[in-house]
């Protein structure tokens, strides 16, 4: 393990990496990058204890209602925690490093920060985005199938943070199971008297509503997620004005992933110092890893931040079907993150800063393996297609765009075209990031970029390999496209 | 010696042919000239056809129209089967190979212009400008043009 | 933050803030966006969504400019400026994502220009010149196609190509925003994406046309216009409408004289760019219905087509043998002041004081001596100021379109209170309705209604009074109530000294004209039965042959054959607002001139061309009652006046409201 | 009767305020002929006693061209139906639109006056003032409107408390 960090250490982390990241934030908010990092001290991450786990009843084994939640520490001193004041949970939020959970990686207290500017009259809102609907990611439903309570806790503990009137869960149409469970720990924390007038007697008012979704995905986008919850279309608005000065209802909001909330709670009770000690400076903490595609046992799991990506799927997930040499490509952050090669996931960490310096990003930290015997552009192919079917259609270079790149990528798997074509691929999708309303567009970019960044020859050969097949006759012409697409062969 | 007669001759029997020395005097004043032919035919407007090879081409086929009631004449008296012989577009008079009858064949028109029956174009696009009609009392067709030679209009135009 | 309103008594302007513009230093107000910037400092940046008097929408992205220190291009339309701001409209980075969103914008835009409406006209087009690439990337159409949208039915004025839109949502946020009508929106998302009515429907607002305007691409155009002309062979003339008294300005476009289309022309007072659907789709009445030729009445009694000089000689004799106070005049809607005047001299003249308008006012009290009883005293763009409004007996929503429109942006942007005495009625917005009679504006005249507070309290009140119940039997006494109050509101401390409180609203274009000469209003004045009367444009019905003596002798003057032209012994074909050089005179009080685009229609005649030459042939020898506004519904607003109801297209309104839902 | 009455019609003012709409040329050819050889004859007269030049004396434009009517200078509003604002730049210099017929064979416009056509463009009013003098036209200044820019906001869009909140997308 010494020998990659060594490596980081060496190179320092670049300010202008960190940036490309956080893209999905107008730049005009203050980066992550202005304060210097700690020290690094700590030089090997993962195998966490379980004494150390947030989420203990990921795996639903235990009762999830309040019963089991107290049982499990849920609901402990949470008036004590409130009363301590808005800043100092703000302060402890900001010293326990942690980082938004739902894919930008934005600074969680100092996010929450910005809502505690001088009122004029409008009500404050907590927003809790259980919109989950990143393929690959599956971290937020089991947290609120299995651990409500500890959701609402956190959106008590957050909006108290930031002085907010009330918490608004916006949880996505298809978790039925999920919104459920969750309508039903609401009623009991109504019930006990945890929320609502008067929160766990602490003389705060606080009232938790869900709201479910009709399953966009874009839905998951801040603003998007703001115009839905206001029974709108959900399409993305522009930024500025930020949700902190024109949020749900006109009013300030404060848009937090379910994972970032819930993990609030146990930082304020263990204290910010402990959470701070997992993983590298400024990318401390403990996460929720969802580990899919091709291995042995796919599962979500709390690791530690910095985790090595070999370390989380070897150990957790029981490896890489057909050993780790089998291994051909990682997505490593869900499905809009560029996907890394075997030879980067060799030694790659699984953090913010690491894997930005990898040319990719944590986004989700939704692990999306790949064997050899995928067609990893067929693959590709088919999330571009997920990309267009969501993309909103508001702003012109995703809508035209993402269904552009969407026949080129399947006359790609195909090998039905010709090699500049990858240029003008790359161009496109170029011409897609960093032009649209929302991140959305840069989610379907990056897939694209990553392929032709890794695997050019494949596609290159694939064209070769076509070309000679039907001598290049049916380049051009054919409208069977997209009904050949399903026969193309997957294994090669 | 008898070139000239021979000349005197010919010209003898065209006077002959046109129908003595009056009427021969009335032919040159009307078309300027006398020639002999052979008959070819005669058509149902009353043109006679000749063919006379001694002239030269072009002018050995000729024909002369009936004086009966007008004193001019034209080129459009010629039916069409008759053109195509008198331009030499085939060398079989209708005499010889009739005209295929066919049933939308209209009788031939000699040329109106210049007549009272002469064709004159009309717009047959719809007038921009749509007039009111005035209601009307008593049934009548509303033909009023403004007059022409009106006193104020002939000043003004 | 939040929407900044105009404030009639502008608060100290706050700091400007410097911001540069390619490297221009340019002092501009906080608040303003980066577009506008730009194009203060006469830079203009290529936009689809972005309009002018529309919200703000973003979604076109074509107005990305590059701005230092942010390292992605941003919307220029609505990102506010900031201190410092260096906005770059000509790098690198700017041009090629304006490429880019360009290059977008024509994968699935169909090639359709030879064939487009809009073509010669087209943002898309321009700016694809200006901005877009050379030559295209996109082969896919060998493979797949381009997308294609069914186009929609949304009624017989706007014809839509959906296949063409872009998806810049101005039409969407035209018409809930401007019309008040929720009736466009998208359906579907991403490629799919549709711009429509989702449930087949007519596009119910008499504001419709606009949208044609607004399209930046050919996908909504007008469906009368629809492959007649193209906008190169068009000849410009600037005009004013005269189809209510509002006098939106136009412009009239015709190609070898005849009228083509009728666009909105920009006036920041009257009609900002927007238009009535009258206005803009009437055009094909002045086509239809002309009087062409002077016609006098035979010996059998049927009105027959004679020379100018017959006609004229005609009016000339029986001119001459009436007496003076047999001789009468009522001008109709669209009589300009020119005619206007020439008649009142032609009659005074004969020492003849009969000059009617067709449009009643109440004369009792002060009448019409003083020109701010019967005006729009505050104007129309000062209803942007105003903060209460008191509409009384008119629904100036198909009185006057425009007039409404301002009062739904006063009521929209600057929380404009209405409140409405008189029939219930649909206006677009919401207001207080307070009663239906007159009494209850007594009650709140008097002070005991619970609005008269609101008026009370109110910093610049207006009032405004619809002419239709003006002329009814209560006319007199509703102007009596309204114009105390006026009075009283007006001398109050709360209200400034400038501003006016009574508003009178007409509808018809000529009226203030005619009262400003001296017209008196209404033909129930009328006391003397005379022996010869002209009509001037009279075409209301309101002038009844049986009402007239056996003898009286008829001269109609105008340009349609409708109701004035049936009842006459003699006509005088005049010039329609199209074909004339002439003032008018609007609801606000404000002169205006058409101009001419067109020549009269063979033998028809400038009007006042014709009474002056009448005048120098003929030597002389010397409350219980509901206030009910005239137009309450949409299918009454189309076919108002005598081009209207000579228009197809009207008619064709008149039947689509009626059986499309 | 109507012989008689015609005594009191002044043709002359008559044919002058009727004019027909069409067949102008042989009306206007007589009286515009003396003018024309007038204005040749003192052709060399091209400065005036200000010191200005005047060259409507040497142009030959015939009087009843120029000086019935009013050339009208203004700054052209905006297309509507596009949103493109270089055209509203500069100064225009326009006559009014004069009599029009239609050629009966192929309905091509026709008119009789050159300067209905003509569209001049200055980069300022005081151009296109001292243009219209020199040539002795009358003229009427339409004024440019100022626009008052009005701030705008895309948060108006989202406003908790004001009606610019939009609803329909």
């Amino acid at each position: 393990m010494a020998k990659p960090l060594r490596r980081l250490q060496s190179n320092g982390i670049q300010g202008g990496q960190l940036q490309s990241l956080c893209r999905a934030l107008v730049c005009t908010r203050p980066s992550s990058t202005a304060a210097a990092p700690p020290p690094q001290t700590k030089t090997s991450f993962g195998n966490m204890k379980d004494e150390d786990r947030i989420f203990t009843n990921l795996y639903g084994r235990h009762d999830w209602k309040l019963a089991g939640a107290l049982q499990r520490g849920d609901w402990y001193k949470t008036k004590e925690i409130i009363l301590k004041g808005q800043d100092w949970i703000v302060k402890e939020t900001t010293k326990s490093g942690l980082r938004g959970r739902g894919g930008a990686g934005f600074p969680t207290g100092m996010k929450w920060g910005f809502m505690n500017k001088p009122g004029d009259g409008r009500p404050k809102y907590l927003v809790v985005n259980a919109d989950e609907g990143e393929p690959g990611t599956c971290k937020d439903r089991e947290i609120m199938r299995h651990d409500p309570h500890k959701l609402i806790e956190g959106c008590l503990v957050a909006g108290a943070g930031m002085g907010a009137r009330a918490a608004y869960i916006y949880i996505r149409g298809e978790f039925y199971n999920e919104a459920s469970n969750m309508q039903l720990a609401i009623n009991e924390a109504y019930r006990e008297g945890l929320i609502g007038r008067n929160a766990c007697g602490s003389g705060y008012d606080f009232d938790v509503y869900m709201h479910r979704g009709a399953g966009a995905y874009i839905c998951g986008e801040e603003t998007a997620l703001i115009e839905s919850l206001e029974g709108k279309q959900g399409k993305p608005r522009l930024k500025p004005p930020f949700p902190a000065d024109v949020g749900v209802f006109g009013c300030p909001t404060t848009v937090a992933n379910v994972e970032t909330v819930a993990v609030a709670p146990t930082i304020c009770r263990r204290g910010a110092d402990w959470f701070a000690s997992f993983g590298r400076p400024r990318n401390t903490g403990t996460k929720l890893f969802n580990i899919s595609g091709h291995v042995n046992h796919p599962c979500t799991v709390e690791e530690e931040m910095s985790v090595p990506l070999k370390l989380l799927i070897e150990k957790h997930a029981g490896g890489v079907i057909g050993g780790w040499d089998n291994l051909l490509a990682v997505i490593p952050g869900g499905s809009s993150t560029p996907l890394i090669p075997k030879s980067v996931c060799e030694d790659v960490l699984m953090d913010f800063d690491a894997l930005v310096e990898a040319q990719t990003g944590l986004g989700t930290a939704a692990v999306i393996v790949m064997n050899k015997q995928c067609d990893i552009i067929l693959a590709i192919a088919r999330l571009i297609e997920f990309y267009k079917h969501e993309s909103c259609g508001q702003c012109t270079p995703c809508r035209e765009g993402c269904s552009w790149m969407n026949t080129i990528m399947y006359r790609f798997v195909e090998g039905k075209a010709t090699p500049d074509e990858i240029d003008m691929l790359w161009e496109l999708s170029k011409q897609i990031e960093g032009h649209t309303i929302c991140a959305l567009g840069d989610g379907a970019a990056w897939p694209v970029q990553g392929l032709i960044r890794h695997f050019r020859p494949l596609l290159e050969g694939r064209m070769a390999d076509f070309a000679a097949k039907t001598a290049g006759e049916k380049l051009h012409g054919s409208l069977e496209l997209q009904t050949r697409v399903q026969l193309v062969q997957i294994t090669k | 010696m008898s070139y000239f007669l021979n000349a005197i001759r010919t010209e003898l029997n065209a006077i002959k042919l046109a129908g003595g020395w009056k009427a021969s005097f009335y032919r040159i004043l009307r078309e300027t000239n006398l020639r002999t032919g052979s008959l070819v035919g005669t058509d149902k407007y009353g043109n006679k056809y000749f063919e006379n090879n001694a002239y030269f081409m072009s002018r050995n086929r000729f024909v002369v129209y009936p004086y009966v009631d007008r004193f001019d004449f034209d080129a459009s008296q010629v039916p069409a089967e008759w053109h195509r012989w008198l331009h030499y577009v085939t060398d079989h008079p209708p005499t010889i190979v009739p005209p295929e009858e066919r049933k939308f064949l209209q009788p031939h028109e000699t040329n109106k212009t210049g007549t009272k029956l002469e064709y004159v174009p009309y717009s047959t696009t719809r007038p921009k400008i749509e007039e009111w009609q005035p209601p009307r009392t008593i049934d009548e067709p509303n033909t009023w043009i403004y007059p022409a030679s009106c006193q104020l209009c002939t000043d003004l135009l | 933050m939040f929407c900044q309103t105009q404030h009639y008594a502008t608060a100290p302007a706050p700091e400007r803030i410097e911001v540069f513009v390619n490297d221009k230093s340019l002092l501009v107000d906080p608040g303003i966006t980066v577009l506008q910037a730009c194009a203060m400092a006469g830079v203009e940046i290529p936009r689809f969504c972005y309009h002018d008097r529309l919200s703000v929408a973003g979604n076109c992205r074509m107005c990305l400019v590059e701005v230092e220190r942010s390292i992605k291009p941003v919307a220029s339309c609505a990102m506010p400026v900031m201190k410092g701001m260096k906005i770059k409209t000509d790098s690198p980075m700017t041009r090629k994502a304006r490429e880019g969103v360009m290059e977008f914008l024509l994968v699935n835009h169909p090639l359709d220009c030879p064939i487009c409406d809009q073509g010669g006209e087209c943002d898309l087009q321009d700016q694809s010149m200006a901005f877009g690439s050379d030559r295209s990337r996109f082969v896919d159409n060998r493979f797949s196609g381009k997308r294609a949208v069914e186009d929609k039915n949304v009624g017989p004025l706007v014809k839509t190509i959906m296949t063409r839109c872009i998806h810049c949502t101005r039409c969407i946020r035209f018409a809930s925003e401007v019309a008040g009508v929720d009736d466009l929106g998208t359906t579907g998302r991403g490629s799919d994406m549709q711009v429509g009515t989702y449930v087949e429907k007519m596009f119910k607002s008499e504001l419709s046309g606009n949208v044609v305007d607004l399209c930046p691409v050919g996908a909504l155009t007008s469906k009368p216009y629809a492959f007649t002309a193209r906008p190169w062979e068009l000849r410009k003339t600037d005009s004013v409408d005269v189809m209510d008294a509002v006098g939106s300005n136009i412009v009239v476009n015709t190609r070898s004289g005849e009228v083509m289309r009728i666009l909105p022309r920009m006036n920041e007072d009257i009609n900002e760019e927007w238009i009535s659907d009258k206005t803009r789709y009437s055009y094909d009445g002045l086509k239809r219905q002309r009087l062409t030729k002077p016609m006098v009445k035979d010996d059998k009694g049927n009105l027959t087509p004679c020379t100018w000089e017959e006609a004229l000689v005609e009016v000339a004799q029986k001119l001459t043998q009436a007496n003076g106070n047999e001789v009468a005049a009522v001008a109709g809607g669209f009589a300009d002041a020119e005619s206007l005047v020439a008649m009142k001299d032609l009659l005074n003249k004969f020492d003849s004081e009969g000059l009617y308008t067709e449009e009643g006012f109440p004369s009792d009290g002060s009448g019409t001596d003083f020109r701010s009883s019967y005006i729009m005293n505050s104007t129309i763009a000062g209803i942007e100021d105003a903060d209460v409004l008191l509409i009384v007996g008119a629904n100036p929503r198909y009185e006057a379109p425009l007039v409404n429109a301002r009062i739904r942006k006063g009521w929209m942007h600057n929380d404009l209170q209405v409140g409405l005495v008189g029939t219930e009625v649909d206006l677009s917005y919401n207001y207080e309705h307070l009663g239906d009679t007159a009494a209850t504006l007594k009650e709140i005249a008097s002070g005991k209604h619970a609005f008269s507070k609101v008026l009370a309290n109110a910093e610049r009140p207006m009032i405004l009074v619809g002419n239709t119940i003006l002329q009814g039997h209560e006319g007199a006494a509703v102007h009596e109530v309204v114009a105390d109050m006026s009075h009283k509101l007006k001398s109050s401390k709360k209200v400034e000294k400038d501003w006016k409180v009574l508003n009178v609203l007409h509808r018809v274009a000529s009226q203030v004209a005619a009262l400003d000469i001296g017209y008196k209003p209404g033909v129930n004045k009328m006391t003397e039965k005379p022996k010869l009367l002209f009509l001037l444009g009279a075409d209301a019905g309101l002038v009844k042959r049986e009402d007239l003596p056996k003898d009286c002798f008829v001269v109609y003057q105008g340009h349609h054959g409708d109701q004035g032209a049936h009842m006459a012994d003699v006509i005088l074909p005049g010039a329609a607002y199209t074909e004339k050089t002439a003032t008018y005179v609007n609801t606000e009080g404000r002169a205006q001139q058409t101009r001419r685009a067109v020549t009269p229609p063979v033998y028809a005649r400038d009007d006042w061309k014709i009474i002056r030459a009448l005048s120098e042939g003929s030597k002389a020898q010397s409350l219980k009652q509901p206030l009910q506004p005239s137009i309450l519904e949409l299918k009454d607003f189309y076919m108002t006046d005598s081009i209207s109801r000579a228009s197809q297209t009207m008619a064709k309104c008149v039947n689509a409201v009626q059986t499309m839902k | 009767m109507a012989t008689s009455m015609i005594n009191l019609v002044h043709r002359a003012n008559l044919s002058r305020l009727l004019r027909p709409a069409v067949r102008l040329g042989q009306f206007y050819s007589t009286t515009s002929t003396p003018t024309v050889i007038d204005k040749q004859e003192k052709a060399l007269e091209v400065i005036d006693e200000d010191g200005k030049e005047v060259i409507d004396t040497t142009t030959g434009v015939p009087d009843w061209l120029v000086k019935e009517r009013k050339a009208r200078i203004f700054i052209p509003a905006r297309n509507a139906m596009q949103s493109g604002s270089f055209n509203t730049r500069n100064w225009h210099l326009e006559f009014d639109t004069a009599e029009r017929w239609e050629n009966p064979l192929m309905g091509w416009g026709s008119n009789a006056d050159p300067l209905s056509n003509l569209c001049l463009t200055f980069s300022s009013k005081e151009a296109a003032v001292d243009y219209a003098e020199k040539h002795g036209w009358n003229y009427e200044i339409d004024e440019k409107t100022e626009v008052k820019m009005k701030a705008k906001s895309y948060g108006a869009n989202f406003s908790w408390n004001k009606k610019t909140r939009v609803s329909t997308k």
